[in-house]
């Protein structure tokens, strides 16, 4: 009936649904590149779920032939952690939305990855609400005009990566709709991290933002606006990848790189890196318009996973008191009998 | 061990009781619920039945001797079915002025009251705010005072010992327990042994405390003062092993219950609310029987949690009270749709909004019922005593993994805390329960339903070829997948409902306590079923012609609930709220259900009760 | 501009109609709300009175060409007064296979079908998953049908402008639209001026849509085809200015007119949510009202910044639908306990759970009721036509303002997005309304009680010498402090319910619609109005002795409404729910209601109702 | 009958209420020096609006005479905005518990440090739940035995200053119940700020997790566990203030200052400092054995406050488009006249 895990094709993870996306939406890019890597993860299909809330990002379990739980808005990260506490055994997935995770599922969110819970959230930014066809997000800019900020926006957006590290999470990656490889690759890592993977995708709404990461996107423009992490490499972008960043006291610096002893400032990137400054820092980029917008993992760290602590400490107890025993439970205490 | 009594004063005199009710009340730091926790122990050891209600102060520490810091905890023990806590209380241990004022209005005339005359000095009179000594006005004419320096003679009995003053203090509460086992004519034995292992670590507190009770015994024995001791023989319980329980822990200990007996790993996703708590508490100790308690960031977590493992295969439950009841709204909602199963336990307290969360009510029953947007129905149950949790719980377990639905189970904080005797099941006697997960992929579809419970299969994630999508959207018959079509939507409304409402087939038919047709049908619910049976008795012993008929299920109501109301001329629902289940009554029935709502916080009182079940007959 | 016609041609016969349906339906990406919306403007500066139904397609972007992607509109004109957007269609516009077969079973026979052929290629038909062209089988052997080649013929009349492809075919709704015009005898002159305006940056776009639209016009006055042409004279309406309004935009409009008449500022404080979303969107555009439009990170958030609002002295506003509403329970408790002003709108949709978000249903009036813990009364106000959402929202402000509540207001997605003829309101003519802030410092409590209203005083921060504190925890009569007594529980308990029923007072008696007494009286609410005057309407004709009782007020209920139950024979009460109406006069009047319920996503039809209505006569 | 503003006392912030905490109790020394607080502050007390959630410390606006909403569980910040917004005259303080503000109310929590809303967010922690009798809270340790952790907490626990400078908190700082001049002085640092202010007071619940602060109020220990921030001041701390706090890459270390060069590079502290990663590296601190735990202000930035560009939008568009005029508004879009 199921293919053996090993020999799982792309289509394979594909479901007889009609796609209820626009045509050119950036979900749909995200949808095959999850199904292309869950053909490759060698993980059994039952052994998936994927758990989402509300919104065109959160259609996407309907679509992909695994578990699937389309949970209520905002909710999904609540699920996905009672999925995963009763049985660790299964790989979930969470795929949800800007106003899905930061707004109304923020404090889900920033709980699960406190708890460091196994799941992998798949967050697709899009800076919109689009189901509701179009008011601000979290994430919307300051004077992006939406539906409900007709004049503009005034809400400062979160920086959900910021945020992210500072709940505590322990992978933490960004990635783009329109760069295939490296959004598979990107969630290859979040497969193979232990603990809760964050990764945010930048997505295109054509119909509600269209263009909203044109700066990133865009074959002329990307070259200045982008930095494509790779572990153990230079932090280097420009388009003729002249540039690096360095440390100036604390914060960073794009500097030039034209083969002089600046060259040497330029920071290695390093994913493992212990003190949580580094992590932070490359997250705060974005917010700032003089340095390029980094994608790829900014961190993968270790730390104990909740779902293991659970099932450490229910073992450990048992151990040392011995598997339950109704009858003796049900007595326990002082009880008595009456006789006839 | 039992019926162990202490040897008799041949000089005093012995009064036999059918029943009595005796109140501990003093400063929450007095140690007034373990008093009365061991006075119930070593009644229920005696073989009395018995039911105790515990008050707490609202607060974690009241400012020591004001009235907002009286802990209180009463029992009522007797030789027959014993039904409430009591309304009126016999006697009256009060350790300081503000316990005394606060229960003197519960006080029979003639009841007997102990003081400690040691605490009430200038300093503890202005504490409670009183301008004049209680001991030495009017206050106490109509009853029979025994003001007993009980400070002063714990630290002589223990004088020798040479401890430290707080803690001889705190051995003070044992020599009033000492007077109270001597008054009721009951055995030490248990509490010294008692005492003996709580502070094994500390031989010098085991000597102290036993002192202090066995100077309490005989400082009765051997005053003047006490001439009459009394008598409560044992009740003739139904066979079996006893133990006295609290609501709370017999509903944990049914859920435990119904996981081990069932197969399916108990997850408990919570968050902590007064009077819900001690669920979580409770369960949390019990790893060993692989329980899994999460505690989440919020209730909308908790519950979200128990429906991704209720997905996952777990007996899913979540715990709360009103607040959280109403955040779980959406959530509830959701598990209707996705038809997995679940056990929603609301521990009612005062409402509305945060209000009285200390206190008891009845209040949420609409929100049970009602609480959600759309057409969402759901079983709802109801535990009606403590042991009586244990079985609700049991009960919803079996019928959430039975019909894959939500069940909502309502105790509320009156059953919570007080405790009576609960007669141990049987395993082997416990109703049949099964967690049936789907395996087989033939003929799979997530909607297709059992003909005869209408439940949808159990296919849990792990299970080969059976993968599919469940959601909080409408969805089409059988197949599962999301529809908007209008005769679907239809179809499924009344799937959902018929579903609920076809366990009405397996809830046996309701038989009244009482008269079987007559004058007046009391119909009642919940909490309110001792002071509700014990009221008609009464009145029925008083030559009224009167039944009783308690529900345990509030949806759907026992099919033969219809032909029971018309036997009766008229109907009277006594509930501690506006009159919720009056109302629903008087909807499906067209029956004139007379309204008798309580919003005092409270329980009834039997008496509360009786006056109006003369008032309907009038 | 009013009434002009275009020049007739004197080949074609002319027949006059009472009133008409027309649909038009394509793709989402076709325009059709747009034309539909210009038919209506036409049509009501024309003097009919009408009612509109649109249609979205529940995704953003279906696939163009399916049956998912169908976009509709509908709407029903008529020289008397039009009750619904009719129950079946007179004339149909298809724009492509998928359009015409969704509508197909809403057509009546011998009705008018245009199609454009142009769309109706084999890709076409397998992109609506037809295996045979419609227009060629015996599908539509019942209509009228005109195949009219419509893209091609927009395309030849702007061939010169040498317009991109692209745009050209968007130009051809407004061929269409020229052939209903024709059609229907309507002028073209509102649209064409219409088109002027909109697209003023592009003349070109100008003069193609303008083309196009001329074009339909003179294709159905030339070609032999069409022969008959309708007229549908002006209606009677009551004299004043009108305008056509959605529901959702004149409940905006009623909010910011509360606002400005009673002189508190406008708070909301919402959560996107389907169909509630266009009340935020439209209160955002009027920010010089000083309006303040708070979109929060979720719906606690919503009402919680409201709930902080009105304490400062704002007309606090949140605004919802059923899942929203779901979740803020638990703050509606809140405003209930510490008695601010609030309105609650929740525009309901198909339940439960996430259920058909872009459907319609009534089946959150036991929420409204009931959907809290403990005992929790609000006000609860319907409306009941687009129109009737102002007044409602005008209403539910000055109850709130004047009574010191939280109120709660339902609409549906049905009344949200349909549109009608509303007469604007002279602002004198509006009740008085007004924010009583309390300033005097003698004698303030803050929960002192007008003793006609039972409100308390508004005392809002910024008032010297008026500080204060109120919370959710039970608070004692008068001085608003904490207060756990059991009696002063039971009063407040009382003191709010009594508040909430206490604005029956002011709701006039109803008078049934139809006749005073007889064999049936129809009680609804809502959004069914019209359906339910419009089939009682006919069932009298047909002879039936019946009234209609349509309720704004569902609580309080309107004070005289069990006198007006004992009149009838027979009560019957059709919802969009299971009986949720129902339930609560079975319960209230022991009256032996008939349920009627729909749950279709849908509004009932006419017919729908007259056939319940023989049932229940017979 | 209210004295002015500039002459208040602290009794002119006492209430009549009994307050109900127990003896002992840091949420005293809060009150107390919250009241004295306001008394300097001149405000006057009709302008002062204390907002609160469920919990020992959500009892706060109890006991002090201004106004005050005692709201529900986690919702403070989000009445507090409402507030804010519909009065921007009005001085808004928030008492909320380590279980109120990030359990259940993390999400208002983040939002309103988000959109930087001038309230004050007095966040009492003292790592457990007491008012319900002693649970887990979200910043309870590793370890920490409560009563529904009986076999000891497996939840990490949140960085609140981490998280809220995640969250794009303008001002950050940290007390203790137990240091009352500078717990009042973080008070009047707080009040001063523009936008909003978070301050996280240890505080010591003697009923359910007494001594959790030990560590930092001992006067044995405290000397190497606590670090005061000093605005202008270097990093230093220990028992004989001789050590300070230097950068090591992106990690902060301690080294001894024996008066060698190392003295040099200790970190001068700079509450303006623009870059987050400063203020980031200081909140993380904390979780460190090795670091000493700062108190004081650890940022202090300006950014547009919310109720001021909420008021800005609507000023603007009224001088755009005129006040509005109700009765044109009725008849806006195309309206018709019938008549008789
Ligand atoms: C409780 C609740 N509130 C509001 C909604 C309406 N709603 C559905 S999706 C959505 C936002 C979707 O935005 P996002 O998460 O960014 O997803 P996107 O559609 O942009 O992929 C909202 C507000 C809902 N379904 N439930
Ligand atoms: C919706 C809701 N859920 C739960 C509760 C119960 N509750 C009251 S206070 C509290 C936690 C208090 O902890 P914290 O905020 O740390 O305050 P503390 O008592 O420690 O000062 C909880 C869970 C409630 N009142 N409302
Ligand atoms: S509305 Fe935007 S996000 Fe949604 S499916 Fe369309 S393009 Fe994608
Ligand atoms: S329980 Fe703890 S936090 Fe609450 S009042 Fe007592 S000491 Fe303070
Ligand atoms: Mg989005
Ligand atoms: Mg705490």
């Amino acid at each position: 009936m199921n293919a053996p895990a090993s020999s799982y094709k792309k289509e394979d993870f594909e479901t007889d649904q009609d796609v209820r996306w626009c045509p050119g939406c950036g979900d749909f890019a995200i949808l095959s590149a999850l199904q292309s890597v869950f053909a490759d993860l060698g993980v059994p299909r039952e052994k998936l779920v994927i758990v989402s809330g509300i919104g065109c990002s959160s259609r996407l379990p309907y679509y992909v032939n695994t578990y699937g739980f389309h949970g209520i808005h905002g909710r999904a990260p609540a699920i996905a952690t009672g999925v995963k506490l009763a049985n660790p055994d299964l790989e979930v997935w969470i795929a949800t939305g800007d106003g899905d995770a930061l707004a109304i599922g923020g404090n889900h969110l920033i709980h699960a990855l406190r708890r460091n819970i196994g799941v992998k959230i798949l967050l697709f930014n899009n800076r919109v609400y689009s189901l509701t066809k179009g008011q601000s997000s979290p994430t919307s800019e300051l004077g992006q005009k939406t539906k409900s900020a007709p004049y503009g926006s005034i809400d400062p957006p979160f920086n959900a990566l910021a945020l992210a590290l500072g709940a505590g999470a322990t992978f933490v990656a960004r990635s783009i709709d329109a760069f295939l490889p490296h959004l598979k690759s990107t969630l290859r890592r979040a497969a193979a991290h232990k603990g809760a993977a964050f990764v945010e995708i930048l997505q295109n709404c054509l119909v509600f933002n269209d263009g909203a990461f044109g700066r990133l996107t865009d074959k002329n423009a990307r070259g200045e606006n982008l930095l494509v992490l790779e572990d153990g490499q230079p932090l280097v972008f420009g388009r003729r990848h002249d540039k690096g960043l360095r440390l100036n006291g604390l914060d960073f610096e794009a500097v030039v790189m034209d083969g002089g002893s600046a060259d040497h400032d330029v920071l290695i990137h390093d994913e493992r890196r212990s003190g949580e400054g580094y992590a932070y820092l490359l997250a705060r980029m974005s917010d700032h318009a003089d340095l390029p917008t980094p994608i790829g993992v900014f961190r993968d760290v270790q730390r104990p996973c909740y779902e293991d602590s659970v099932r450490a400490q229910i073992r450990e107890i048992t151990k040392e008191q011995g598997a339950g025993d109704l009858e003796k439970l049900l007595r326990a205490g002082s009880s008595w009998e009456v006789r006839e | 061990m039992r019926r162990i009594a202490e040897p008799r004063n041949k000089l005093k005199s012995t009064k036999a009781l059918q029943a009595a009710v005796v109140r501990f009340a003093g400063d929450s730091g007095d140690g007034i619920q373990l008093t009365g926790s061991q006075f119930t122990d070593t009644t229920a050891l005696f073989g009395n039945d018995l039911a105790t209600c515990p008050e707490y102060p609202a607060e974690i520490r009241a400012p020591a001797g004001t009235l907002p810091g009286v802990s209180g905890y009463q029992i009522h023990f007797g030789s027959k079915d014993v039904l409430t806590p009591g309304d009126a209380v016999d006697a009256l241990i009060a350790m300081n002025p503000a316990a005394l004022v606060a229960s003197l209005s519960d006080l029979k005339t003639n009841g007997i009251v102990i003081v400690n005359t040691d605490s009430f000095k200038e300093r503890d009179l202005r504490k409670a705010r009183l301008s004049s000594n209680p001991l030495d006005d009017y206050t106490l004419d109509r009853f029979r005072v025994f003001a007993v320096a009980i400070t002063t003679l714990t630290r002589r009995a223990v004088e020798d010992l040479k401890l430290d003053g707080r803690i001889v203090d705190r051995c003070k509460n044992f020599f009033a327990l000492g007077m109270c086992y001597w008054l009721y004519s009951r055995p030490m034995e248990p509490t010294l042994r008692w005492i003996g292992d709580k502070f094994a670590e500390n031989p010098q507190l085991v000597e102290a405390n036993r002192r202090a009770l066995r100077a309490g015994y005989s400082y009765c024995d051997a005053t003047e003062a006490f001439q009459i001791q009394y008598e409560v023989p044992p009740a003739r319980l139904a066979p079996g092993v006893y133990r006295n329980v609290s609501g709370n822990t017999a509903l944990s200990l049914g859920l435990i219950a119904a996981s081990q007996r069932s197969g399916a790993p108990l997850f408990l996703g919570s968050y902590p609310i007064t009077p819900a708590s001690e669920i979580l508490h409770e369960l949390a100790r019990h790893k060993n029987f692989g329980v899994i308690t999460f505690q989440a960031e919020d209730e909308i977590g908790a519950i979200g949690a128990a429906i991704g493992a209720a997905f996952a295969g777990a007996l899913a439950v979540t715990t709360t009270s009103g607040p959280g009841m109403a955040l779980n709204a959406e959530s509830v909602g959701l598990a209707v749709m996705v038809e997995l199963p679940l056990v929603i336990c609301n521990i009612q307290r005062g409402g509305p909004s945060t209000g009285l969360p200390t206190k008891t009510e009845q209040a949420d029953l609409f929100q049970a019922l009602f609480g959600r947007h759309g057409e969402a129905p759901a079983p709802v149950l109801a535990a009606s005593s403590p042991g009586d949790c244990f079985t609700v719980a049991y009960e919803a377990s079996r019928i959430a993994l039975k019909y894959m639905v939500p069940v909502i189970v309502l105790s509320d904080g009156y059953l919570a805390r007080s405790t009576g005797p609960w007669r141990i099941p049987e395993l082997d006697d416990l109703p049949a329960i099964k967690a049936r997960y789907r395996a087989d992929p033939d003929g799979f579809a997530p909607y297709a339903r059992d003909p005869e419970t209408l439940a949808r299969p159990w296919a849990i994630p792990g299970t080969p070829g059976l993968e599919h999508r469940v959601g909080g959207l409408e969805k089409r018959d059988v197949s599962g997948v999301i529809d908007y079509d209008p005769l679907n939507h239809e179809r499924m409304v009344d799937l959902r409902a018929r579903k609920v409402a076809a366990i009405a087939r397996e809830i046996g038919p309701v038989v009244p306590k009482g008269d079987g047709d007559g004058d007046l049908l009391i119909v009642g619910w919940g909490s309110t079923k001792g002071a509700i049976r014990a009221a008609a008795q009464a009145r029925r012993a008083g030559g009224r012609r009167i039944g009783h008929v308690h529900l345990r299920y509030l949806n759907p109501l026992p099919p033969n609930l219809a032909d029971v109301l018309i036997r009766y001329k008229r109907v009277l629902v006594p509930e501690l709220n506006m009159g919720q289940l009056a109302w629903l009554l008087r909807s499906r029935f067209l029956v004139d259900a007379i309204v008798f709502g309580k919003n005092q916080g409270q329980p009834f009182r039997q008496r509360e009760i009786e006056a109006k079940i003369e008032e309907a007959l009038r």
